[in-house]
């Protein structure tokens, strides 16, 4: 396939996650829009690493494989801040029983 | 033992007074008032000493150089700490050392009802001042000479601020701090702009910057203009010039030997010192000389107006010392630098002990500041009273005090800069000459006019007090004498020699003798004519109004006095009036003032973004990039 | 490479001393060893003493630069631990784990400092920011620490996010992830790069809160737990000065045309708005916090300069900024009222304390003879030979003078004004003194000669 | 015939369909399976372009585990219900026109790039497979991988941290 099609694909998703979090306010919404965000990432970064597989393919039979290494990465780190997030997101509900990020401004000034 | 001789021992000079901070400082809670002054003053006169030793070894050619140690180096660029000991540094140092050591001593009894913990830090802030001061003039490059032009501000921060029982005084230190810092801000851009162009900030290279020596210049005649004027705006800030004087009148909140040390002989002149020491670039700069000579005597005009109006003695001295400032402005700004250098040092000498007088005054009169209050304290305070006259013929220039012959070369420059220049500078001396007399006057004339209990109280300062005053009226009798013009006495002007090395001596114009001779006898001719007409209206002096019939007759008596009571002085008295009330707060303050208005709305502004709102952030994140973004991608090309 | 191993196995040892019941003195001192070691072991590789070599060249690689950035941010951190550790008893229970946190942050700081490759960046800040979203957090107990932490925590992985995609298209562009390899050969850009190069510009001007990516820093650091405000607006801040400066010098240097005028625009910019925001705010914590901004526009012109001075001064900075907050973060936390009216007439009380705080805010304003001074004085250097270079340095240096104006103020409170009613200082422990005169003596012996710290850098 | 293009239009229109809806549902429960929906449709196009590991990883860790743990949470806040009150209109299209502008800078900045003629090797290839990347992981990449453990030990501090019941749980603000 052609590799702009991943790109722009991967880019629209990309964006659905960022427009999510402009505009939602529900704090477990906007983490997973953010979580929809990484995965755009990890889809260009498989796309583009058999891309550079195919293009040096003649000279290295592991070409690429550092993309698909860095989407595992991402999966590990992406795996410690959700149980991160969680763990504060609860924590903040258990003390105003919201996860409404407009009542966030105690901080304002 | 060679690092006590010259020039190795130079490092001394500085490093006594820091030491005088540190012991006082640290340890003034252990010591007794006695030790403290007795290491404040001795650290002074040590160095005082040391500083004699060094003027007398400067040698006459290249500047010795003493390199301390690395300080920045950066790739190309090297600034090391070094002090640079030629003939303007060594005269400096003398004054400020010299002087320095007075005001200690005169301290030492001034502040002596403080308690010990404050006394160690009022000696501990006078060293640490003097001890910037002392980089200021010592420093080989802009860098160090910025260092030290930081270290007396915030000195003179900290010792304005001494008194802060009174919340207008820490209002007052705020004041000179912030005007400071515009000016510091100037002076910092024309460092790095110097930088960026030549790649060195020592003064030993600024003939190669301009190209004098064969080669060609590194700067730009647009660069030498920006630098200069950036230089001149960092000067008026701690120089006290239009339009960033009016912290120094308010500066007087701070104790008087204060006053006489920092505002009025040393740290104000820091901005005379620096033009001068880069007069290679101000020659250059012709048009920058010009708008100095232009502030500088508008300075000194407006500040004696100002000075006509002023009933406290401080102030009178604080605009009396603005206006000379302006004299000497006009002296650089009219390229004759030695000339500046000159009233500098006369003006140290007589300002000072105007200061310190009017100290002593107020010691007398626990703690009154007006003048109208005062009256007749000559036979109380005898000492005070001579001293103090001396000082005030100094200052009007009298022949043959001191101030006459600093004076004379300002108003010879001035008249061959421009004639307009020259006037307004004579006006300005007659001025000077009027209200000087009129404070003496209204203090030691006539009768007094104070309350019974501060009569009672009268009494002639401590000898650690008049000592100083007498050894500084010695000085101001005698000291113009190193300068006496070649028209008076050939080969009797042996600053212009002394500071040649530093200063090329200009070949420019000649002036005949009988104008030179006409010059000096009309400015003297008309500075006494103004001394008797304030002894004539300030002798018996009641109230600024009175309806007394004596004083009516009087003056019916001398129907040119009404003339020209209703032609000059009334109309200067209103200006003198309006510049304080309308002009001072409204302009000159009112532009600081309206920074930070600015400043505030700004903050309000941007503290409305700030509303804590995620999403908000995140918005404002995403246009961030949107903007970088598209232009990045479709503007630049 | 010594201080990654010593940091993680320290941190491992604290996080099993918090199930040991040892007394929270115990936990203390061994903590403090443990920054002690890491900070002499990081002396140690510079000088040549290697414990321990990763030697994985593709992945890390330790220069002078990182050595000496290293034992600049573990001898902060040691002296902050000496200063602090006490106070991080009053945020919550976890003691023990908190310093296991910080070991872990020292961890991410060694990556950061010598990544080689995009990914052990990315790696870097995560072990660096994941911790710190739980350390703002830490004070359960109070709602402003939760709502800081949970802030902190979406606009950080938001941010990551971006970055990452940055890191995507750079790889697109140049089929590595190797910092020697993102600019070909040709040196000529392709759109793809420039994109990539771009969003990670973006992300890490997010973690050194530049403008406008800044928005989280006021909020988060005056939420957190004051010491760890202090921790986080530091050595954090710092480090990851160093590492955008270190992608961004080695990595991107040679396409500087296209970014270096973003670079000197959002240092204007965040100049501005720092210090702007800083000069009206009544709570210091909250004032530091903006002033921090401030700082951060500061650092950020050695990313628009570049070059060897760029380096000096980031070391500089990184040890002057972070010397002198710690240390007033030290004293605020000890504060009853922690707004500027609360230092009032301190000086009449505590002679020696003022004189100490006023080394450090005299620092932070750039007074000379402070290291603050020449930190900002490298850092101007550094941004001058560039493009636009004087008109950068120029808005600087104005905005330097603006934030004397709200330093000042606490040293006007401290010395210039009576304290207030019923206001008492409290008492501050000889230890606390000595280490915090310690720092006040390191920001004045680096501010008259910086060159016993720099030299590092070559010999 | 080749249904290869077939499938990634599919996919495509399936992840973002998805991916819209996640992020208009009002309901969280909804967001969290239309998320899971844009979840196995990015591990299709993980198998279409043979990264098998990947595809099976996503599945397993996103979509098996992490989504898991986000449905978890909201019921136990018991946020299934289309409670979440709505932003601001005019911030919500000021949000969607940012997030659009950008999508619209990139795409248009990146449209005319090198890539125009290249191809992503779809099916093809050894890199996906579990022992090219495995023995990778463990040689060149054994360094990230042995530190993404101190990245899990934070994490699991920081959960402990986070999570344990203070003592005294008195809320000042």
């Amino acid at each position: 396939m052609p590799i702009n099609y991943y790109l722009f694909l991967s880019l629209a998703l990309f964006s659905i996650g960022m427009v999510g979090v402009l505009t939602r306010r529900n704090a477990i919404i906007i983490f997973m829009c953010i979580e929809l965000m990484l995965n755009a990432v990890n889809l260009l970064l498989v796309a583009f690493s058999k891309m550079h597989h195919l293009k040096n393919l003649a000279t290295s039979a592991t070409a690429g494989t550092d993309g698909q290494l860095f989407v595992f990465f991402i999966m590990v780190v992406a795996a410690a801040e959700v149980s991160v997030g969680l763990a504060i997101i609860v924590m903040m509900y258990r003390n105003i029983h919201s996860v409404d990020i407009q009542f966030l401004n105690r901080l304002k000034h | 033992m060679a690092m006590l001789s010259f020039p190795n021992i130079a490092y001394l000079i500085p490093l006594l007074p820091l030491l005088g901070f540190l012991v006082n400082g640290l340890l003034r809670n252990q010591l007794s008032h006695r030790a403290i002054a007795l290491i404040g003053s001795g650290v002074m006169a040590l160095a005082f000493g040391i500083s004699l030793l060094v003027f007398y070894h400067v040698p006459a050619g290249a500047p010795t150089i003493l390199t301390a140690f690395d300080f920045i180096r950066i790739g190309e660029l090297q600034i090391p700490f070094a002090f640079q000991l030629d003939a303007l540094s060594s005269l400096f140092l003398l004054i400020i050392t010299g002087i320095g050591f007075l005001i200690h001593v005169y301290s030492s009894a001034y502040m002596h009802e403080e308690s010990a913990s404050h006394y160690g830090r009022y000696f501990a802030y006078l060293n640490l001042f003097v001890f910037s001061m002392l980089l200021l003039v010592m420093g080989a490059n802009y860098v160090i000479l910025f260092i030290g032009w930081e270290g007396v501000g915030l000195c003179s921060y900290l010792l304005i601020g001494y008194w802060f029982r009174n919340p207008a005084y820490s209002q007052a230190a705020n004041k000179a701090f912030v005007m400071n810092r515009i000016g510091d801000l100037a002076f910092l851009i024309a460092i790095f702009w110097l930088i960026a162009r030549t790649g060195s900030v020592s003064f030993t290279d600024l003939p190669m910057a301009i190209g004098t020596v064969g080669q060609s210049a590194k700067l730009s005649s647009l660069d030498i203009t920006g630098i200069t004027l950036l230089l001149f705006i960092g000067a008026t800030g701690k120089s006290a010039q239009i339009p960033l004087y009016t912290w120094l009148p308010d500066a007087m909140a701070g104790p008087t030997p204060v006053s006489a040390l920092i505002h009025a002989a040393t740290m104000v002149t820091a901005g005379i010192y620096m033009i001068a020491r880069s007069n290679l670039l101000y020659t250059a700069a012709p048009l920058v000389l010009s708008i100095i000579a232009i502030i500088g005597v508008a300075t000194a005009l407006l500040a004696a107006t100002i000075a006509l109006r002023q009933n406290d003695i401080k102030k009178v001295l604080a605009y009396s010392t603005v206006s000379q400032l302006g004299f000497m402005f006009l002296a650089l700004g009219s390229g004759a630098y030695v000339a500046a250098v000159f009233h500098v040092m006369t003006h140290a000498f007589f300002k000072a002990l105007l200061f310190l007088g009017s100290g002593s005054v107020i010691h007398a009169m626990s703690g009154e500041q007006d003048i109208r209050k005062m009256g007749g304290l000559k036979k109380s305070l005898p000492i005070t009273y001579w001293t103090f006259l001396i000082g005030c013929v100094a200052i009007a220039g009298i022949f043959p005090f001191s101030g006459f012959f600093s004076k004379d070369a300002i108003l010879l420059s001035a008249f061959l800069k421009s004639p307009i220049f020259y006037v307004i500078a004579l006006f300005t001396a007659l001025l000077t000459a009027f209200y000087m007399f009129r404070l003496f006057f209204l203090t030691f004339g006539g009768s007094f006019r104070g309350t019974e209990e501060q009569h009672h109280h009268l009494h002639e300062s401590p000898a650690a007090m008049t000592i100083p005053l007498v050894v500084l009226a010695i000085l101001s009798i005698v000291g113009g004498w190193v300068g006496i013009p070649e028209v008076l006495m050939h080969g009797g002007d042996r600053l212009v020699a002394f500071l040649s090395p530093v200063i090329p001596v200009s070949s420019g114009h000649e002036i005949s003798h009988a104008t030179e001779y006409m010059l000096m006898g009309l400015s003297t001719g008309l500075v006494l004519l103004s001394i008797l007409f304030a002894w004539n209206k300030y002798k018996q002096y009641r109230a600024e109004e009175s309806d007394n019939s004596f004083a009516r007759l009087l003056e019916n008596k001398w129907y040119v006095d009404e003339l020209y009571q209703a032609a000059i002085v009334q109309p200067l008295h209103k200006l003198g009036g309006w510049i304080r009330s309308v002009f001072e707060p409204k302009v000159a303050d009112g532009a600081i003032q309206g920074i930070g208005r600015s400043v505030r709305y700004l903050s309000q502004q941007f503290r409305l973004i700030q509303n804590g709102q995620t999403g908000n952030y995140a918005l404002w994140m995403v246009i961030g990039i949107v903007v970088i973004l598209s232009v990045q991608f479709f503007l630049r090309k | 490479m010594n201080l990654l191993l010593l940091a993680a196995a320290w941190g491992v040892l604290m996080m099993f001393l918090s199930v040991s019941g040892i007394s929270r003195a115990t936990i203390r001192t061994i903590a403090q060893v443990g920054m002690g070691l890491l900070f002499l072991s990081t002396v140690a590789e510079l000088q040549g003493i290697v414990f321990y070599d990763l030697n994985a060249p593709a992945m890390l690689g330790v220069d002078r630069y990182a050595l000496v950035m290293l034992s600049v941010l573990s001898g902060c951190g040691l002296l902050y631990f000496l200063l602090s550790a006490k106070d991080m008893a009053d945020v919550g229970s976890d003691y023990s784990e908190y310093f296991a946190l910080i070991f872990f942050i020292f961890c991410g700081f060694v990556l950061v400092l010598s990544f080689t490759s995009l990914l052990m960046l990315f790696l870097g800040i995560e072990i660096v920011t994941i911790p710190l979203y739980i350390l703002t957090g830490a004070d359960k107990r109070n709602l402003k620490s939760n709502e800081a932490s949970l802030k902190y925590f979406l606009l950080g992985a938001f941010s990551t996010g971006i970055m990452l995609m940055g890191i995507a298209l750079v790889y697109g562009a140049r089929g590595s992830f190797s910092t020697l390899e993102l600019v070909g050969a040709s040196g000529i850009p392709t759109q793809l790069l420039l994109g990539g190069l771009f969003l990670i510009f973006f992300s890490l001007a997010f973690k050194v809160s530049v403008a406008p990516f800044h928005f989280w820093t006021p909020d988060v650091y005056d939420g957190a737990p004051t010491v760890f405000t202090s921790f986080m607006a530091t050595l954090v801040k710092v480090a990851a000065f160093a590492g955008f400066l270190r992608l961004f010098d080695h990595g991107f240097g040679s396409l500087k045309s296209s970014w270096q005028i973003w670079a000197g625009i959002l240092a204007v910019l965040t100049l501005i708005i720092g210090n702007m925001t800083a000069v009206y705010q009544q709570s210091v914590k909250r004032m530091l916090a903006y002033s921090s901004i401030a700082q951060a526009g500061f650092m950020m012109l050695g990313v628009y300069g570049l070059g060897d001075a760029a380096k000096e001064g980031m070391i500089l900075y990184g040890a002057s900024y972070s010397l002198a907050t710690i240390g007033m973060f030290a004293v605020l936390t000890r504060m009853q009222d922690q707004t500027v009216e609360g230092f009032n007439g301190l000086a009449k009380q505590q002679p020696w304390i003022s004189a100490l705080l006023a080394v450090f805010l005299l620092s932070l304003a750039g007074i000379p003879l402070t290291a603050g001074f020449l930190a900002k004085f490298y850092m101007l250097q550094a941004a001058l030979p560039a493009t636009y270079g004087m008109a950068v340095v120029i808005v600087a240096v104005i905005m330097a003078a603006v934030s004397v104006y709200y330093y000042f103020r606490v040293l006007q409170a401290i010395y210039f004004r009576e304290p207030s009613e019923g206001v008492s200082f409290p008492a501050f422990a000889p230890g606390f003194v000595r280490i915090l005169t310690v720092i006040a003596l390191l920001i004045i012996l680096l501010g008259l000669q910086p060159g016993w710290l720099l030299r590092y850098l070559y010999f | 015939m080749n249904v290869t293009p077939y499938i990634f239009w599919f996919l495509s229109v399936l992840a973002l369909f998805s991916a819209l809806m996640m992020v208009t549902s009002r309901n969280p429960v909804y967001s969290v399976l239309w998320l899971i929906g844009t979840f196995f449709a990015i591990s299709g196009h993980y198998i279409l372009l043979n990264a098998q590991f990947l595809a099976v990883v996503n599945i397993i860790v996103y979509a098996g585990a992490i989504m898991v743990l986000f449905l978890f949470v909201i019921m136990l806040m018991n946020l299934n219900r289309e409670t979440e009150p709505q932003k601001n209109r005019w911030l919500k299209f000021i949000g969607a026109l940012a997030g659009g502008c950008l999508l619209l800078v990139l795409v248009a900045a990146l449209k005319d790039a090198e890539l125009k003629s290249q191809q992503a090797m779809v099916g093809g290839g050894s890199i996906g497979l579990i022992k090219v990347l495995g023995k990778e992981l463990f040689t060149r990449y054994v360094v990230p991988f042995e530190i993404s453990s101190l990245l899990f030990l934070s994490a699991m501090i920081g959960a402990a941290v986070i999570g344990k019941k203070e003592n005294s749980q008195t809320l000042n603000s």
